[in-house]
C-alpha cells in the first residue's frame, strides 16, 4: 500500500511517498510562493511521475503544515507538530526530542518511543526565531543562501544578537558590520541566536538526551553546529529531516488506512 | 552670514540640508548602509554639490538622528526630536503637534508656540507601526514603497490587519493574498492599522491643531489621508518633510552661529 | 555592610539558625528578628544579582520551568536561583524555614510566596495588609492587622519553641525609630539647593539598612555616619553632580541591570534627583511615621499599611506633587518596569496628570529592573537627551522661526 | 430592546417555580419596550445575548438608567453584587471591550505590557461608553485591577469608585470582621448612589435570588460535564454572560428553559478530548476562540469563565446577611489565580481534572495576566507528576487569526487520541 504525505509549509511544500508504512519511496519539494495548493498539486505530480503512479495507486493522502486545510483532495489532515514528531521518530528510531526549525516558526517537541507527541512548545511572540530570519540576513548582508552556512562555519568569535525583534535585529547586525565585526562572526551569531531561542523552547519541554533536528534548517551545517554548541549534546540531522513532516503524515495516513480497512473504531 | 548644514542620520536614510538665513541652498538624501560615518560624509558632500557650495562656506554642521554620534566632523549634536519640532515649527509656525514616522520609530512631539518641545512620546521597543513595517509589507505584495500609498487610496473594502508585529504582518499579508483579497484593500488595512497605532501615541502627548507630519513615511499619501481621517483634522505636510530633522538641525546650528558660539 | 550581611546569612545556614524569607514592603523584620531568625529578602538578592549582571541566567532558568516572559523579573530571578541551587556572586542564599508574606502593595507577593511554599515546602504566613485608600489608616484595618500579628506571634512561638518577649520587641522598635529618624534627616537634605544628596541612585544603596537591618544598632550607626558625611558635603560644596542643572523627582524602580549606565546618562546633563518614591518602598517615614515602642503592634501595622506601593493612585499622585513642590524640582522622571505592573500600571496616567494638571515637565522611560533584554541604551539615551534638551531650551527661550520655505496643507 | 425581549419571555419560560413569579426590582424598564415580542426558544435567547454582549454601549444599563434607576459596574473576578441588587441598582459585570474595540487612548494611561481587559475597560470609560454607570467597583484581584481604580477615580470624579480589598488571609479569625467592615465601606458608597439605605431584609432576599441563580448555573454545568455534546462551551458561556448585563430575575427563566431544552437535545457524541479550561477567570476569550477549541476536537467539561456567577455555593440567608456574605467568601473553596488558597496548586489541579473526568487541561491565559501565568507553572508540575496532558495557550481580545492556536490545539488533541 502506498500512502502520501504532503507538507504544505509557508516556505516550501514537501511531499513523501511511503510504501506499507515502512519504506520511503520518494520525496519532492517545491517553493510555496504564496499558493500552497497549486504547489502541492505540482509536488504530487512530480512524485507520481517519478514513481510511475497511476490514479488508484495512492491508498491515502494526508496533508500537514500550515496549508493543510487548503488542499481539497486530502483524506485527512494532521498538525505539522504531530507529523514532524512521527517522521522524526521514523528517521531516527528511538529519538525522544525533536527540534523543528521551519520558515516561520520553531518548535521543540518531546515524543514517546512510538513518535507520539508528549509535549511541545513553539515560538509565538516574536518572529526572530526561525528560518525566515536567516533568509533576510542573507538578503541584506548580500550573502547567497547557499553560502551562508559555509561562511558562518569559519567564524572565530561569533557575535550574538541581543535584540528579540527580527526587525531591530537587522539594525543590530548592520551596526555590527559598521563596527567591522568579521562577516563569518556575524553569520554564526545569527545561527547561534536562533539556537538559543530554540534552546529555551527545548528547556520548556525538558530535554535530557540527543536531539533530532528537522525542518528546512537541517540543510545548514552551521545551524546543526550552533544547536549542538548551545545544548551541549548530540544533534542528529539528516537531509531527509526536511521531509520529516511529510513522511510523518504519510505514516499516519498509512495507519489510518489500515484502521479503515480493519475493524478498529472510527474517529469523527 | 555663513551657511549651516544639518545632517540627519536615521536608521534607513541620511539626509542633509544646507541653510542660509532661512533659505534652503541644497539638500541630499541617501540610504544608510553599513558605514555610517561614510554615509554622513556622503550626505554632506551631495548637499554641497546640490547647493554649489564649497565646504568652507558652511560654518556650522549639526548632526542628529540615531547616528548623530558618528558625525565626527560636526560641531553639535541634537536629538531628532528637538530637530523635527524645530523644523516643523519653522515651516508651519502654527504647529502644535508633530508626528514623525521614520524607518524604525514613530514619535509624537508636542511643541509650544516657540517651536520648543513641550512633550514627546515614542513607540516602544517594537518596530511595529513604522516605516519598516510598510517597507516589509510592500515587499510582500511586490510593490515599491512609493507606490503603496496611492494604491491604498483606491481600496473599496479595506481588510482588517491585526498583527502589530512587522514580521507577522508580513505573513498576515500573504495569507490575505492567498485568500484572494485585493492588494489595495490589504494596503488600506495596513495604513489604517498604522494610523491607529500612531493615534494612540499622539494621544499620549495630547492632540492639538495644527498637526504636522514629518519623516519619510509622510511622503506616503495614503498614510497622510489615513492619519488625517483618524484625527479628523487636516495635517500639514511639506515636500521637504523627510528632511525635517535635518532642517531642524541646521536651524539649531544657525542659532549658534548667530549667538557666536561656533568654534 | 551588604557583604557582611550575606556572610551572616551563610553563617546562619552553617549554624542551622532559622531563616525567614520576607518581602521588603511592610516587612515584619522586628518581630521575626526578636525570635532569632535571620532574614532573607529575595527582592534584594534579586536586585543584587541584577547589578552584578547575574540575573539573566536565573531568569532563563525560571522561563524554562514555564514562567512566562511577562512575569515579574524579581520572581523569576528568585525562583530560577532557587532551582539552580542558590549560589550568587555574593554568597549562598540559605533555604527558608519560614515564609512571611507581607501583602502590602503588590499582588505578585502572594503568588511568589505561594510558589516558594509549594516548591520549597516551608510554612507560609500571609499577612494581609489592606490597601491604603485614605490618608490616615482606618481603625478596622489596624485592628485586623494587629489580630493577624498576634496569630503570627503564636506561629513563631510554635515554630521556635520560644516565647514572645514584648519588652525585647519594644527595645528593637526603639532602635528602628532612631534609624528611621536619621534616614528621614538624610532624605530631607535633598531640599538644599544644590542638593548634597542623590535621592535616587545613591539613596537606593542607602536604603539597605532601613529595610534589612532595621532594629539593629548597626543601622543607627550607619545613618549617623551618612548624615555626618552629608554635613561635610554641604560645608565643602561637594555635590553629587558638580554643577546641578536639573532637579528631578524620580518615580519607579531602577533598571538594576544597567544601573551605572543609567546614572551616567543623568550626570551628563547635570541632573540630580532630589526626591524619589522608590527608596520608600519599605515605608514612607518621611511623611512623619516612625515605629513607636509605646504602641508596638499598632505601629507595626501602620508601618505595613504605609509602604509606598500600598498607596492608592490618588495618594501616590499627591505625594509626588508634594515632592516636586517641597524639593523645588524642575521635572519628574518616571521609570516604568515592563514586568512590574504594581508600580507601573497607571504611570502613564500619572505622567499625563503631572504634565497637564500640575504643569510639571515629565519624562517617561521604560525598561526592566531585572531583565537586561529590555534595556535599550540607545533609545533610552535618545529620549533622555531630547527631554533635557527641551528643558534647557525652554529655559533659554529661543527666537521663533522665520518664514516658511515651502509647504502644502492636505486635508 | 433585546433585554426586554428576554424579559418578556420570562412567563413562558418558567418551569414550576417554587415561589411567586420573581419580581424584577426595577425602576421599571420603559413600557414601550415591553411590547417587543417575546423570544421563542433558546437559540433566540442566545442570539440576543450575543448581540447584547457585542453592543459596547451597554444597552441594558442605559435602559435601566433611562427608566430612572442607577447602574453599578463591577470589574471581575469576584464582587458582592448582591449588595447592589439589594439596593435596587443594576449590577453589571465589566468584561472588556471585545475584539472590535480599537484601543487608542488607554495604552497611554496604563502602559504597554498589560492584559487586554484592563486596557479596553479604560478605553470604554474614556470614550464615554461607561457613562450610564454611577459606580465602579474594582476588586483587588491583581495589581492591574487595583490600579485601574485609581485611574477611574481621576477620570470619573463624580462617580462612586471603590477598590475592594478582598482578604488574602483565610485562616485568621479577624478576616470575617475585616471583610464585613470592607463591605460596609462599599455599602456606604453604593447607598449614596442608590439614594437609600441598605436593609437587612432586602439583602437577605438578594442572597436568596443569587443562590438560586448559582444553583441553576451549577445544574447546567453538571449537565455539560456528564453530556458535553449537548451543551457547547460557547452556549454555556453565553448563558452565564447574560447575567453580566441583566438582573438575575431576567436571566433565571432563560436558564430554566435552557436546562429543560438542553436535556432533551439529541446530538451525536463525537470522539473528542475532555478538557478543563484553566486561566480565563478574568479576561474572557473571544467566542471564536472558544468554539475553535471544540471544533479542533475538545469537549470543555469544566472552565473558569464567568467565575463570578458561581463563586460560592449556598450563602446562608438567616442571621446577618452581610456577615454571611463575607463568611461565604472567606470559606469558599474556590482555587483560582486571584486568591491565596491553602491547597497546593499542584494538588488542586489534579483533583479538579479528576473530578471533571478530564483527559487533559487547557491553560488558556490572557496575555500579560500575571496571576494566571504564575499559577500555570505550579499546575504544570502537578500534572506532570500525574501524567495528565496539558497545553498552554495565551489569548488576547484582539486577534483575528487563530492559526497558531488551532495548530496547537489540534496537535494536543492528536497527541491524546493517536498512538
Ligand atoms: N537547501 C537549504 N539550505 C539552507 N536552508 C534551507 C534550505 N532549504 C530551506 N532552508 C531554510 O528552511 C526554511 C524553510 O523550512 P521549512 O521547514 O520548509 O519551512 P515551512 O515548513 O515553514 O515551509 C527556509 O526559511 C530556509 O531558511
Ligand atoms: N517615496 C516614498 N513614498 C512613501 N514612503 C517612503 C518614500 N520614501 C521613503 N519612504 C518611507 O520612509 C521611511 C524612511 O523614513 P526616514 O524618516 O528617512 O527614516 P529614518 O530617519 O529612520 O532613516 C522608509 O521606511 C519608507 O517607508
Ligand atoms: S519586537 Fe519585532 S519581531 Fe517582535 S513583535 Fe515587535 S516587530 Fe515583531
Ligand atoms: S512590586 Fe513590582 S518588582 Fe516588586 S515584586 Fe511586585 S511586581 Fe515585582
Ligand atoms: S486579566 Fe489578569 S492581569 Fe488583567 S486584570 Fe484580570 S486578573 Fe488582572
Amino acid at each position: 500500500m502506498i500512502t502520501c504525505g504532503l507538507d504544505l509549509g509557508s516556505g516550501v511544500v514537501k511531499g513523501a511517498l511511503i510504501e506499507d508504512g515502512r519504506k520511503i519511496l520518494n520525496t519532492a519539494s517545491r517553493p510555496t510562493r504564496g499558493n500552497p495548493s497549486s504547489a502541492g498539486q505540482q509536488v504530487l505530480e512530480d512524485l507520481a511521475e517519478a514513481e510511475n503512479l497511476v490514479p488508484g495507486d495512492l491508498a491515502y493522502l494526508c496533508t500537514t503544515g500550515f496549508g493543510r486545510y487548503m488542499f481539497p483532495n486530502r483524506q485527512l489532515q494532521v498538525s505539522d507538530i504531530t507529523s514532524s514528531a512521527k517522521g522524526a521518530s521514523f528517521l531516527r528510531p528511538g529519538t525522544r526530542h525533536v527540534l523543528d526549525i521551519g520558515a516561520q516558526s520553531s518548535r521543540a517537541i518531546r515524543i514517546s518511543p512510538t513518535g507520539k507527541v508528549l509535549k511541545f512548545k513553539m515560538n509565538e511572540k516574536c518572529a526572530a526565531g526561525a528560518g525566515r530570519f536567516v533568509e533576510r540576513c542573507s538578503k541584506y548582508l548580500q550573502v547567497p543562501m547557499e553560502d551562508m552556512s559555509a561562511r558562518a562555519l569559519s567564524a572565530q568569535k561569533p557575535k550574538l544578537i541581543s535584540s528579540v525583534c527580527a526587525v531591530l535585529a537587522e539594525t543590530e547586525i548592520i551596526n555590527n558590520v559598521a563596527e567591522e565585526v568579521p562577516l563569518p562572526d556575524i553569520l554564526m551569531g545569527v545561527y547561534l541566536s536562533l539556537a538559543q531561542r530554540a534552546y529555551s523552547l527545548m528547556r520548556y519541554v525538558g530535554i535530557e538526551s540527543e536531539i533530532t533536528l528537522v525542518g528546512g534548517l537541517v540543510h545548514s551545517e552551521a545551524m546543526v553546529r550552533a544547536v549542538g554548541d548551545t545544548v551541549h549534546m548530540g544533534v542528529n540531522a539528516q537531509s531527509e529531516g526536511h521531509y520529516a513532516a511529510a513522511i510523518g503524515a504519510a505514516l499516519l495516513g498509512h495507519q489510518r488506512a489500515l484502521r479503515l480497512s480493519g475493524p478498529a473504531g472510527v474517529r469523527n | 552670514m555663513k551657511a549651516a548644514a544639518g545632517i540627519d542620520v536615521g536608521s534607513t536614510t541620511a539626509k542633509c540640508v544646507i541653510l542660509r538665513d532661512g533659505e534652503l541652498l541644497g539638500k541630499s538624501l541617501n540610504p544608510v548602509g553599513v558605514n555610517i560615518v561614510r554615509d554622513a560624509e556622503e550626505a554632506l558632500r551631495l548637499a554641497l554639490v546640490d547647493a554649489r557650495l564649497d565646504r568652507s562656506e558652511v560654518a556650522f554642521v549639526t548632526g542628529t538622528g540615531y547616528g548623530r554620534y558618528k558625525i565626527a566632523f560636526g560641531q553639535l549634536t541634537v536629538t531628532e526630536i528637538s530637530c523635527h519640532a524645530r523644523g516643523a515649527h519653522f515651516l508651519f509656525p502654527r504647529t502644535r503637534l508633530v508626528i514623525d514616522i521614520g524607518g524604525q520609530d514613530t514619535k509624537a512631539i508636542r511643541v509650544n508656540e516657540r517651536g520648543e518641545v513641550a512633550d514627546f512620546a515614542m513607540n516602544d521597543k517594537c518596530a511595529a507601526g513604522t516605516g519598516r513595517f510598510l517597507d516589509v509589507c510592500a515587499g510582500a505584495l511586490g510593490y515599491d514603497v512609493a507606490e503603496i500609498g496611492p494604491l491604498s487610496l483606491e481600496a473599496r473594502h479595506p481588510v482588517k490587519v491585526t498583527s502589530t508585529c512587522t514580521v507577522f504582518a508580513e505573513s498576515e499579508v500573504t495569507s490575505h493574498v492567498s485568500r484572494g483579497k485585493d492588494p489595495k484593500d490589504i494596503l488600506a488595512g495596513l495604513h489604517a492599522s498604522i494610523a491607529n497605532r500612531s493615534l494612540s501615541l499622539l494621544q499620549r502627548v495630547g492632540i492639538e491643531p495644527e498637526v504636522t507630519f514629518t519623516g519619510g513615511v509622510s511622503r506616503n499619501e495614503g498614510m497622510v489621508r489615513a492619519l488625517s481621517g483618524r484625527l479628523r483634522m487636516p495635517i500639514n505636510v511639506s515636500p521637504l518633510s523627510q528632511y525635517m530633522g535635518a532642517i531642524g538641525a541646521a536651524l539649531a546650528g544657525a542659532d549658534r552661529l548667530r549667538g557666536g558660539t561656533a568654534s | 555592610m551588604v557583604e557582611r550581611y550575606y556572610l551572616q546569612l551563610a553563617e546562619a545556614e552553617k549554624a542551622k539558625r532559622p531563616v525567614a524569607y520576607m518581602l521588603v514592603g511592610g516587612n515584619l523584620t522586628e518581630i521575626v528578628r526578636s525570635f532569632g531568625y535571620e532574614v532573607v529578602f529575595p527582592e534584594i538578592v534579586a536586585l543584587n544579582c541584577a547589578i552584578k549582571h547575574k540575573s539573566l541566567d536565573n531568569i532563563l532558568q525560571a522561563e524554562a520551568q514555564g514562567y512566562g516572559l511577562d512575569v515579574c523579573g524579581y520572581v523569576k530571578n528568585d525562583l530560577g536561583l532557587q532551582s539552580l541551587g542558590g549560589d550568587t556572586p555574593f554568597g549562598h542564599i540559605p533555604k527558608p524555614d519560614l515564609l512571611v508574606c507581607s501583602f502590602s502593595g503588590c499582588y505578585v507577593y502572594i503568588k511568589w510566596w505561594e510558589a516558594l511554599a509549594e516548591t520549597l515546602g516551608a510554612p507560609l504566613f500571609n499577612f494581609d495588609v489592606p490597601y491604603q485608600r485614605t490618608e490616615k489608616p482606618l481603625k478596622e484595618d489596624v485592628e485586623y492587622m494587629v489580630a493577624q500579628l498576634w496569630d503570627f506571634i503564636h506561629l513563631l512561638e510554635k515554630q521556635t519553641g520560644r516565647s514572645f518577649d514584648m519588652a525585647e520587641l519594644k527595645r528593637v522598635l526603639e532602635r528602628s525609630r532612631r534609624a528611621e529618624e536619621l534616614w528621614v534627616q538624610y532624605l530631607d537634605a535633598g531640599r538644599n539647593v544644590p542638593s548634597p544628596i542623590e535621592a535616587y541612585f545613591e539613596a537606593v544603596f542607602y536604603m539597605f539598612p532601613i529595610n534589612v537591618l532595621r532594629g539593629t544598632e548597626e543601622a543607627v550607626r550607619f545613618y549617623e555616619t551618612v548624615n555626618q558625611e552629608v554635613k561635610v558635603r554641604l560645608k565643602e560644596g561637594n555635590y553629587p553632580v558638580p554643577e546641578e542643572k536639573v532637579r528631578l523627582v524620580v518615580e519607579g524602580v531602577p533598571p538594576y541591570t544597567n544601573y551605572r549606565t543609567f546614572w551616567d546618562f543623568f550626570r551628563k546633563w547635570g541632573a540630580v534627583s532630589v526626591a524619589a518614591t522608590y527608596p520608600k518602598v519599605g515605608g514612607l517615614f518621611d511623611l512623619g511615621f516612625v515605629h513607636d515602642p509605646a504602641r508596638p503592634l499598632e505601629s507595626i501595622a501602620e508601618y505595613s499599611l504605609g509602604a509606598y506601593v500600598n498607596q492608592s493612585w490618588p495618594l501616590r499622585r499627591e505625594l509626588i506633587k508634594k515632592y516636586v513642590h517641597d524639593f523645588q524640582a524642575d521635572a519628574v522622571l518616571i521609570h516604568g518596569i515592563k514586568s512590574c505592573r504594581s508600580f507601573t500600571a497607571g504611570q502613564g496616567d500619572l505622567r499625563d496628570w503631572l504634565i497637564h494638571e500640575t504643569g510639571t515637565p515629565t519624562l517617561y522611560l521604560e525598561s526592566d529592573h531585572e531583565d537586561p533584554r529590555y534595556f535599550a541604551p540607545a533609545q533610552i539615551k535618545n529620549r533622555m537627551d531630547a527631554f533635557f534638551e527641551s528643558l534647557e531650551q525652554r529655559k533659554s527661550t529661543a527666537a521663533a522661526g522665520a518664514a516658511a520655505v515651502s509647504g502644502v496643507r492636505v486635508s | 430592546m433585546t433585554l426586554l425581549q428576554i424579559h418578556e419571555n420570562r412567563g413562558s419560560a418558567r418551569v414550576a417555580a417554587p415561589n411567586e413569579e420573581p419580581s424584577v426590582p426595577t425602576m421599571n424598564l420603559s413600557s414601550d419596550l415591553k411590547e417587543v415580542r417575546a423570544t421563542r426558544d433558546l437559540a433566540q435567547a442566545l442570539k440576543l445575548t450575543m448581540e447584547l454582549i457585542q453592543d459596547s454601549s451597554f444597552p441594558t444599563a442605559r435602559a435601566w438608567v433611562a427608566g430612572g434607576g442607577h447602574a453599578a459596574a463591577f470589574f471581575p473576578v469576584y464582587t458582592p453584587q448582591e449588595i447592589a441588587h439589594a439596593l435596587g441598582l443594576l449590577p453589571v459585570s465589566l468584561r472588556g471591550g471585545g475584539e472590535d474595540l480599537e484601543i487608542t487612548h488607554a495604552d497611554a494611561a496604563l502602559g504597554s505590557f498589560l492584559c487586554s481587559i484592563s486596557k479596553s475597560t479604560l478605553e470604554l470609560a474614556i470614550t464615554g461608553k461607561l457613562d450610564p454607570f454611577g459606580a465602579f467597583v474594582f476588586p483587588y484581584i491583581c495589581d492591574v485591577s487595583r490600579n485601574l481604580e485609581g485611574i477611574f477615580s481621576r477620570l470619573r470624579p463624580n462617580a462612586v469608585t471603590h477598590m475592594l480589598h478582598l482578604p488574602q488571609n483565610f485562616t485568621s479569625a479577624s478576616s470575617v470582621p475585616f471583610l464585613v467592615a470592607e463591605y460596609g465601606r462599599l455599602v456606604e458608597k453604593l447607598e449614596r448612589l442608590a439614594g437609600q439605605r441598605l436593609s437587612k431584609d432586602a439583602l437577605a432576599d438578594s442572597l436568596q435570588v443569587y443562590n438560586r441563580r448559582r444553583a441553576l448555573l451549577a445544574d447546567l454545568a453538571a449537565l455539560r460535564r456528564s453530556e458535553p455534546w449537548k451543551l457547547a462551551a460557547t452556549e454555556l458561556n453565553l448563558l452565564e454572560r447574560l447575567g453580566d448585563l441583566v438582573p438575575p430575575e431576567v436571566q433565571m427563566p432563560v436558564l430554566e428553559r435552557a436546562l429543560r431544552e438542553v436535556k432533551e437535545r439529541q446530538r451525536p457524541k463525537r470522539d473528542a478530548v475532555r478538557v478543563i479550561l484553566v486561566g480565563p477567570f478574568c479576561e474572557q476569550p473571544t467566542h471564536d476562540l472558544l468554539s475553535l477549541i471544540e471544533e479542533a476536537g475538545c469537549y470543555v467539561v469544566g472552565d473558569e469563565l464567568s467565575m463570578l456567577h458561581r463563586w460560592m455555593g449556598d450563602v446562608p440567608v438567616s442571621g446577618d446577611p452581610l456577615e454571611n456574605l463575607a463568611r461565604a467568601y472567606i470559606r469558599s473553596p474556590v482555587d483560582i489565580g486571584v486568591r491565596a488558597t491553602p491547597m497546593p496548586k499542584g494538588v488542586s489541579i489534579v483533583a479538579r481534572a479528576k473530578e471533571a473526568e478530564a483527559q487533559g487541561v487547557l491553560f488558556l491565559t490572557a496575555k500579560f495576566c500575571e496571576p494566571a501565568l504564575e499559577d500555570v507553572v505550579l499546575y504544570r508540575k502537578g500534572l506532570d507528576d500525574h501524567k495528565i496532558p496539558y497545553l498552554h495557550l495565551e489569548f488576547e481580545e484582539k486577534s483575528t487569526s487563530y492559526e497558531q492556536s488551532r495548530l496547537q490545539i489540534e496537535t494536543f488533541v492528536e497527541s491524546v487520541l493517536f498512538d
